[in-house]
């Protein structure tokens, strides 16, 4: 239990993904300016990071490793992501309409998410097994999505501020994740990795 | 060595089949169709996202016209290059003369030193605002308040402040998108044919001696440029105590009418009209002299007639009458940056 | 539309980092050295020159519908070579530039070419586009490596260029001060390209 | 269904050309990858190992910790140094726990119980604070260290102001702690395996399995990228 | 002692009101002329029908309601109808007026006596005298007081509360009201509790005019279905809402209305012309007014006809020290800045105040440093900080989902705001915006 | 002047009510900060040296001269007179180590302006406190001066520099916890933990009037109090985040800091060591970062002692003050979302 616990919280605040590890940028650039979009991709993230944790480590421990296929592991875990969104988004869609309009959307810009893939591979380095893939899973997308609520809350009220011409849109959010990810460093040595 | 490439040709094909089946199978299930004439309408519009065809973003107007629910001629940013393209993408030939380039202009001339001032203002600084404070400080009810809501919500930077008040359009800017005309709430904009020179720069419905009472340059209705003497094609005519101009009507004639006119409320955007000049082939039949509205034209009967310089307004009316064609303008019309 | 300009469109118009604000996750990972940079970078451009060929090659086989998955397939594969090429003959690279390698896969330049240029044009112009934005790519790796490296470590390439007195910025070695670096880079560019403009 | 016989085909064929083509670059790139591993290994046991003679990455030894023993994996690889056919000393990885996550050493320990080197693996320690653990001359400090000559604090090697006799970083005291802690679970390490590891026969790969030990009971993963 | 009532938020800004708290309201000279503006309530405007060269009597109607939500107009002197005509308004711009040159007699319509006084069992009969008499609320709101009478179908009232807070720093018109004309006051109540057939009203006083307290405890002693409430000194003390709250504890829905919560909130000096309607059958021709402010010589609380001129009120006080910067009518917290003094006098018109030009200079605002004295103030609690920079980006959809429209523009945020940012003219704007676009729809 | 206007000049001033305005402004407000901040300033003389002083002088001109340049820059009016920038320079020295170089508050000073502040359009635009980054930023760059550059006390001994560097009584703590905590320490180590717990424990007086070492501005618990309950008492910070950040520090200290159990902790020596009270009462009480609600502003500052409590008793370290407080900045927009009030009749609508 303990270590399930410390995963969590180092994926979620010492290690945040977007903050620490730099996984997931684009959509972390591109989904915060409202905090309902932010919200609703952060959940869209949260369940696809913990579906792609138990698809991959499943992939790679019953087929890769047996065959000593490893090399293979870059094209299986996109295959896999790839397909996996997609098959959400087409079941999501079909079965509850309403689900699907509140994170189906989101779920083609997962694809090309560098966090979801990141994590996928992560997994396989720190040799996670199931339950602690999914963990980490969890708790990488609980920190994504702390990380876009936050940037989204700050960025919903810099709208408002009269940032010099040259630094509006990604320059000034970039300085922002700067700075969150200098009082993301307060929790650093929380827990060991 | 062969075993694995054999084990990886499996494996890999067999996600592929499977992926692939599966993205044809959804792709067939649950298709929704893009109709793919959006995107190319999108391309060729102005992309200013300025909602001047009514629609809340290139978007939604793009969708509008595939669906057929909006005019392919509404984006007005984009003119009438957008309008064929979009014509083209849907197939269909734009209705040449069913859009007229249009430009916004100002409609009022008072500005600090020709309209008084009832009270010293002090609040927000922008005119829909200052008009919650006893109606505007503007002593005339109609004119502009010059604090620059038109000017902040042009997406082209086509409006600028002038120097007394009041705000200045820059033609070559101008897409005629009516955002401005929106933005003022005393409706002092308003959007004219590019191609038209002149315009009454006057709103106030008041007459004379109250539009005396706070503004120098107000129109008071007095109707003399609508008289036939003026304007003989009856391109202006009265409505409300102001003059309405027609301009399908004698363009001529609405320069004579800026010069007739008492208070000057009109605005003839060509600053420095060139004059006419009569050349060698004229006979002297005296046509020209007898229409010349300010008779800037000498001469004697049968004798080549000569144009007093000082006195010609460049309004033109003599070029079309002369017999003889011996009447030219001299130099192009053209706009002036500076009025 | 020349050889040419599509090759250079990449170094400033179009950079892929500072104009087009791609590929930002390894921009920031790897850029504590001006040399990871350049290893990012390099590795980039290969995969994007190989993927922008083989997609020009296929792009009249290749049905619509499946286009971004069959692309996907072929950037991985590319960025498998490069894994186990640069593992086995620059193993040091290797283990600094770590989990980005593998994810140049998921980087949105790579993808973004497939899509919008090698699948519309043909083969040798596509090949000018992919090594022209991976080189703009590395030179705005190099650039914000340099920045970083300058201003954490004091040196530029591993060369020392400060007295001893210069006490090097930690921070700039960190998350934070890679954010802000590319940040307030990204807010000159503008500044300077808009003085261009005018 | 042509159309969607088409998207399949195409996608298959695109993973059948991949994997054809990855397969083909793995065989060729295996060799150097396996080559690049074993000469990273060998750089670290080098620094490591007292002077030897024989190939001491391919020469090593593989033992399985009791359940009370820190600081290592519980199946720890024990790279042997020889020279000749004598065991001049061993190498193998340790950790103890800094300030960002652990730090992994490579320990190397010569027949007397004393360090014959160290190098540092990999850490997560502050740049330009705790990160200095790697330079050598913090790291120096470690040889010819022995539990025996040593100031021990609780039985582990210490930092000054843990009352030990190790010299901390300045401004870091949570690295040089972990460090120290690496060190000592490989002198202990050592201490309790020493006689098992040192009769160890001269062929390769001998797995010696202590019959006493149940708590691992599957079979651990192997790694598959350091 | 029982803490005084109030409502949450709210501030204190300078009262102001010790030069004229003392002092007896004096009866205005009759004026000359009289300038009557069709427009003086909220609601559609009067239709005049009187014509140019008309003789007119005091108290005579001059102009008929139209509609519902609208009451008559009369004249307040009598004399010659001179000109119907747009006539600078108080409430800004030009709008019709019917001016009447006095003829210094002074001869009403009727006597003011029996013959019109209506009988107090018939509330239908009395609603009605109310409305002939033109009567509409004299706090400033000006919203005709019938319709506040007849609560439709359905909706029964419990609690009727005599608004005499007068929380607007320097106006102290109800204050003397409250002490001189206690016992028409207290009447105008009972006759207010009949109609309503409510048994329950209460009479809130704010705590800094201890002898209107007195006066109105003294004689509600015997009333058992009135009770005097002091309230806590504080401002927007007598907004309607805020009121309600204070007494009942009882929330005005958003967009609803007092008589939603079973509540009716009249001003004093409303319950004094619905006495002087019922009873004498005087139509509203006159009010009191506070002629006030920091440069006025004497400053004085006025018993006006309806018409005079600013001028004449302000010749009254003796002038001025220096030359007015603003012209307020009403309160400074929630009065119009007028632009000249020659307007009118009307129904609303709870005060004049004249405010030299260095405090009438509004200081230039900053940025907003999300102090949030706002927020903390805010007696409808909004949060102004918000609600402003929404409506500084145009954002008006937003600034509506987060409630500009319940603002009541009481001016406590621009009051209290350290970066003097004109909040209450952003809402104000925004609200006007907001009416405009739904109109549209 | 007014009577030299031609009479029908003088045209009456016309603007939306309210025609009132507060006297309180944004200047008037910082110069009261100032004002309260200045005794712990005076007590950082008497123990640190003129020193102190300096380096406070320096953040300051260091802030207001980047304010000035960056607004040069920018062409926007120079607003270096509303004395924000005076206050962020003075807070960010406060929370310095006395014996820095003197170019660390000044880089640490630019930073927090031209990043922290102007970068977002000044004054009332920046998401976190300035100050506080500048404090974060030092720490990132140069560790080893921002945890080695102590100085012990040295009462009235103006020439200040001796060097004695002298840790922090909360980093004294978080080592002797460290050690009690530990199975392997040995006795003797236990004790002399022990020891030091208890001298620290004995030594509030020290730590409430200043004689300990520590950062420059926070060593005098009293004197901070004094400015903070007087700004309080002209209403310019509210009660609601200081009360709430200090109970909540001295909630959790007590019931998880100690050795010995649950609620064993010592939280008057938390509450009174580590620049908790300088935090509470200027840094997490700063308007522009923090909430406007009610809720918000409870929310906030019990958010600030939960990861204050956090970071000192589990975190990397010893403090966390500075972190706390910037972390909950950067929430105080969802904050501020989430805990909008219900305004008057809201109630009602709903029921509708």
């Amino acid at each position: 239990m303990g270590e399930f616990f410390i995963i969590l919280i180092s994926a979620v605040l010492v290690n945040n993904f977007v903050l620490a590890r730099f996984l997931g940028i684009c959509p972390f650039l591109g989904v915060s300016k409202k905090t309902d979009t932010a919200l609703g991709m952060g959940m869209a993230v949260i369940f696809v990071m913990t579906l792609a944790s138990i698809f991959t480590n499943l992939i790679h421990n019953l087929v890769l490793i047996p065959y000593h296929l490893e090399f293979l592991q870059i094209v299986t875990f996109i295959l896999v992501i790839a397909s996996l969104v997609q098959l959400v988004e087409t079941v999501l869609r079909k079965l509850s309409p309403a689900l699907y309009h509140a994170l189906g959307i989101y779920l083609p810009l997962i694809t090309t998410n560098c966090a979801i893939l990141g994590l996928a591979l992560l997994n396989v380095i720190k040799q996670y097994d199931l339950t602690r893939c999914i963990v980490f899973g969890l708790g990488a997308g609980l920190g994504f999505t702390l990380a876009l609520l936050i940037m989204s809350g700050i960025r919903e009220r810099l709208q408002f501020a009269d940032v010099p011409k040259p630094l509006r849109g990604v320059p000034i959010t970039l300085i922002v994740a700067g700075l969150l990810s200098m009082a993301f460093m307060g929790f650093s040595g929380l827990v060991k990795m | 060595m062969q075993s694995s490439t054999l084990l990886a040709l499996i494996a890999l094909g067999a996600l592929g089949l499977l992926f692939s089946a599966g993205l044809a199978y959804a792709s067939r299930k649950f298709a929704v169709e893009e109709d793919p004439r959006v995107i190319q309408i999108l391309d060729v519009l102005a992309g200013a996202n300025c909602g001047a065809c009514g629609y809340p973003g290139c978007r939604a107007f793009a969708e509008a016209v595939v669906e057929g629910k909006a005019p392919i001629s509404a984006c007005t940013p984009g003119g009438t290059e957008s309008t064929s393209k979009i014509a083209k993408i849907m197939e269909m030939e734009a209705e040449e003369g069913e859009y007229v380039p249009q430009v916004a202009v100002v409609r009022c001339r008072g500005g600090f030193k020709e309209a008084r001032t009832l009270f010293q203002y002090y609040g927000l600084q922008d005119c829909a605002a200052a008009q919650l404070a006893a109606g505007g400080s503007k002593a005339c009810a109609y004119g502009c308040l010059g604090l620059g809501s038109c000017v902040r919500v042009c997406p082209f930077e086509a409006l600028t402040m002038g120097d007394n008040g009041l705000p200045l359009v820059d033609d070559k800017r101008c897409t005629g998108c009516g955002l401005c005309v929106s933005a003022c709430p005393r409706g002092i904009i308003q959007l004219i044919p590019r191609s038209a020179q002149v315009y009454l720069a006057c709103v106030s419905q008041e007459r004379g001696k109250k539009v005396k009472a706070v503004c120098s340059v107000g129109c008071i209705g007095c109707g003399l440029c609508s008289k036939p003497k003026v304007t003989p094609s009856g391109a202006i005519t009265m409505a409300d105590s102001l003059p309405v101009i027609d301009y399908t009507k004698g363009a001529g004639e609405l320069v004579v009418a800026v010069h007739k006119c008492p208070t000057n409320s009109f605005v003839d955007k060509i600053v420095h009209r060139p004059w006419v000049s009569i050349d060698t082939k004229c006979d002297g039949c005296g046509i020209c002299k007898e229409i010349c509205p300010v008779d800037a034209i000498e001469g004697e009967q049968s004798h080549q007639h000569k144009v007093i310089t000082n006195k010609c307004i460049g309004c033109g009316i003599c070029v079309p009458k002369c017999p003889l064609a011996a009447i030219s303008i001299q130099g192009a019309l053209g706009y002036t940056e500076e009025r | 539309m020349s050889v040419a300009t599509e090759f250079t469109k990449g170094f400033i118009r179009e950079n892929p980092l500072f104009r087009l604000v791609l590929g930002m996750c390894p921009a920031l990972a790897v850029t504590t050295m001006a040399i990871n940079g350049v290893a990012m970078g390099l590795a980039a451009t290969a995969v994007l020159v190989g993927s922008n060929l083989v997609i020009s090659i296929l792009r009249r086989f290749i049905p619509s519908q499946v286009r971004i998955p069959v692309f996907i397939v072929v950037i991985a594969s590319f960025v498998t070579i490069i894994d186990m090429v640069m593992a086995g003959y620059f193993y040091e690279l290797h283990k600094v530039l770590g989990l980005f390698i593998p994810l140049i896969v998921v980087n949105c330049i790579i993808l973004g070419r497939a899509e919008a240029f090698a699948s519309r044009n043909p083969i040798l112009l596509s090949l000018a586009d992919g090594l022209g934005m991976g080189l703009g790519f590395t030179l705005a790796l190099v650039i914000l490596g340099s920045v970083r490296e300058i201003l954490g470590s004091g040196t530029i390439f591993g060369v020392s260029i400060f007295a001893s007195g210069f006490e090097p910025a930690v921070i700039m070695l960190l998350p934070p001060g890679a954010f802000l670096a590319l940040g307030l880079l990204l807010g000159l560019m503008n500044k300077l390209t808009k003085a261009e403009e005018t | 269904m042509h159309s969607t016989a088409r998207l399949v085909f195409a996608l298959t064929i695109t993973c059948l050309g991949s994997a054809l083509a990855l397969a083909a670059i793995h065989g060729l790139t295996e060799a150097p990858i396996q080559e690049q591993k074993r000469l990273a290994t060998m750089r670290a046991v080098q620094e490591a190992l007292p002077p030897f003679d024989n190939d001491p990455v391919a020469d090593t030894l593989q033992i399985i910790l009791e359940e009370d023993e820190v600081g290592a994996e519980k199946m720890l690889t024990v790279y042997l140094g020889r020279q000749g056919n004598t065991i001049t000393g061993v190498a193998f990885p340790v950790f103890g726990e800094g300030y960002g996550g652990l730090i992994h050493i490579m320990v190397g320990i010569n027949l007397k119980g004393e360090m014959s080197g160290i190098k540092v693996l990999e850490h997560l320690e502050t740049p330009g604070l705790g990160a200095k653990i790697e330079e050598s001359s913090f790291t120096d400090q470690f040889k010819n260290r022995s539990l025996e000559n040593s100031t021990l604090v609780n039985g582990n090697l210490a930092v000054k102001k843990d009352g030990g006799d190790l010299d901390a970083l300045t401004g870091a005291t949570i690295s040089p702690r972990g460090m120290a802690m690496a060190a000592s679970a490989g002198l202990k390490i050592f201490q309790r395996h020493g006689t098992q590891i040192l009769g160890a026969p001269q062929e390769q790969d001998t797995t010696m399995t202590i019959p006493e030990v149940g708590a691992l009971e599957e079979e651990p993963q192997k790694a598959t990228e350091d | 002692m029982f803490a005084k009532k109030t409502f949450p938020g709210g501030s204190h800004p300078p009262t102001n009101k010790r030069r004229t708290q003392a002092s007896m309201i004096q009866d205005m000279p009759l004026p000359q002329r009289v300038v009557i503006p069709l427009h003086q309530h909220t609601g559609a405007p009067a239709q005049p029908i009187v014509a140019v060269g008309d003789e007119v009597k005091a108290g005579q109607k001059i102009g008929e309601a139209q509609g519902y939500v609208s009451v008559p107009v009369h004249a307040s002197i009598s004399g010659k109808v001179t000109a119907i005509e747009p006539h600078l308004h108080p409430l800004g711009g030009q709008l019709p007026a019917v001016i009447i040159e006095g003829d210094g007699r002074d001869t009403w319509l009727e006597q003011p006596g029996e013959a019109r006084q209506t009988s107090q069992s018939d509330s239908k009969a009395m609603v009605e005298a109310i409305r002939e008499a033109g009567i509409v609320g004299l706090g400033g709101a000006a919203f005709p007081t019938h319709v506040k009478l007849s609560p439709p179908e359905g909706k029964s009232i419990d609690t009727f509360i005599l608004n005499g807070a007068e929380c607007e720093p320097y106006l102290t018109a109800d204050h003397r009201l409250m002490v001189e004309n206690t016992e028409e006051i207290v009447a105008g109540a009972k006759i207010i509790l009949n109609i309503l057939n409510c048994h329950r009203g209460i009479i809130g006083i704010e705590a800094n005019k201890p002898d209107a307290l007195a006066a109105m405890r003294e004689r509600t002693r015997q009333e058992k279905e009135l009770e005097v409430v002091a309230l806590q000194v504080k401002y927007p003390q007598g907004a309607e809402k805020q009121l309600i709250w204070a007494i009942t504890k009882r929330e005005v829905p958003s967009g609803g209305l007092p008589m939603d919560i079973g509540c009716v909130v009249q001003n004093v000096g409303t319950a004094k012309a619905i006495f002087d309607a019922v009873v004498s059958g005087k139509p509203l021709v006159e009010r009191v007014v506070s002629v006030t402010g920091p440069i006025v010589k004497e400053p004085k609380n006025l018993r006006v006809r309806i018409g005079t001129l600013f001028e004449e009120l302000i010749q009254q006080t003796a002038g001025t020290v220096e030359n007015p910067g603003k012209l307020i009518m009403g309160g400074p917290m929630m009065g119009l800045a007028q632009v000249s003094s020659q307007v009118p006098v009307i129904k609303g018109t709870s005060g004049v105040l004249l405010i030299p030009t260095d405090q009438a200079v509004i200081p230039e605002p900053q940025t907003c440093i999300s102090c949030a004295r706002c927020v903390d103030t805010c007696p409808m609690k909004l949060v102004p900080t918000e609600l402003g920079k929404l409506v500084q980006h145009s954002l008006f959809k937003e600034a509506e989902k987060l409630g500009v429209l319940d603002c009541m523009e009481c001016g406590t945020c621009s009051y209290i705001c350290p970066s003097k940012i004109n909040l209450v003219h952003l809402f104000k704007f925004a609200k006007a915006k907001i009416l405009s676009e739904k109109r549209k729809k | 002047m007014a009577q030299e206007a031609p009479a029908e000049e003088k045209l009456l001033h016309v603007s939306v009510s309210p025609h009132l305005r507060d006297t309180v402004s944004v200047p008037k407000i910082m110069r009261s900060v100032i004002l309260a901040l200045t005794p712990a300033l005076i007590w950082a003389v008497y123990i640190f040296g003129l020193r102190a002083l300096w380096l406070v002088l320096v953040g300051m001109m260091s802030a207001v001269l980047t304010e000035a340049i960056c607004q040069k820059i920018m062409g926007r009016p120079i607003t270096v007179s509303d004395g924000s920038a005076v206050v962020t320079g003075m807070l960010l020295v406060y929370c310095l180590p006395p014996g820095v170089p003197f170019w660390m508050p000044m880089v640490g000073s630019a930073f927090a302006i031209a990043i922290g502040k102007q970068a977002f359009g000044g004054l009332g635009h920046n998401p976190l406190n300035p100050a506080l980054l500048g404090r974060a930023f030092l720490l990132a760059s140069w560790p080893l001066h921002m945890t080695t550059d102590w100085r012990a006390p040295a009462m009235g001994t103006m020439s200040g520099i001796d060097a004695v560097t002298n840790a922090t009584p909360l980093a004294v703590l978080k080592e002797a916890h460290k050690v009690l905590a530990d199975p392997v320490s040995t006795t003797e180590q236990v004790v002399q933990a022990r020891e030091a717990v208890a001298q620290l424990s004995s030594s509030y007086g020290n730590l409430f009037f200043g004689n300990v070492g520590g950062s420059l501005g926070e060593t005098s618990a009293l004197l901070l109090l004094v400015g903070g309950l007087y700004l309080m008492f002209k209403r310019y910070i509210g009660w609601k985040i200081p009360l709430t950040f200090l109970g909540i520090v001295m909630i959790l200290t007590s019931a998880f800091g100690g050795a010995d159990g649950l609620f064993t902790g010592d939280a008057l020596f938390h509450l009174l060591s580590g620049g908790l009270i300088l935090g509470a009462f200027f840094m997490a009480t700063d308007m522009v970062t923090t909430p406007v609600t009610f809720r918000g502003r409870l929310i906030f500052g019990a958010g600030c002692g939960v990861i204050t409590s956090v970071i000192r008793l589990v975190g990397g370290y010893p403090e966390g003050v500075c972190y706390s407080i910037l972390l909950m900045n950067a929430f105080t927009p969802l904050i501020d979302r989430w805990t909008r009030p219900k305004r008057l009749g809201e109630k009602g609508l709903r029921q509708e």
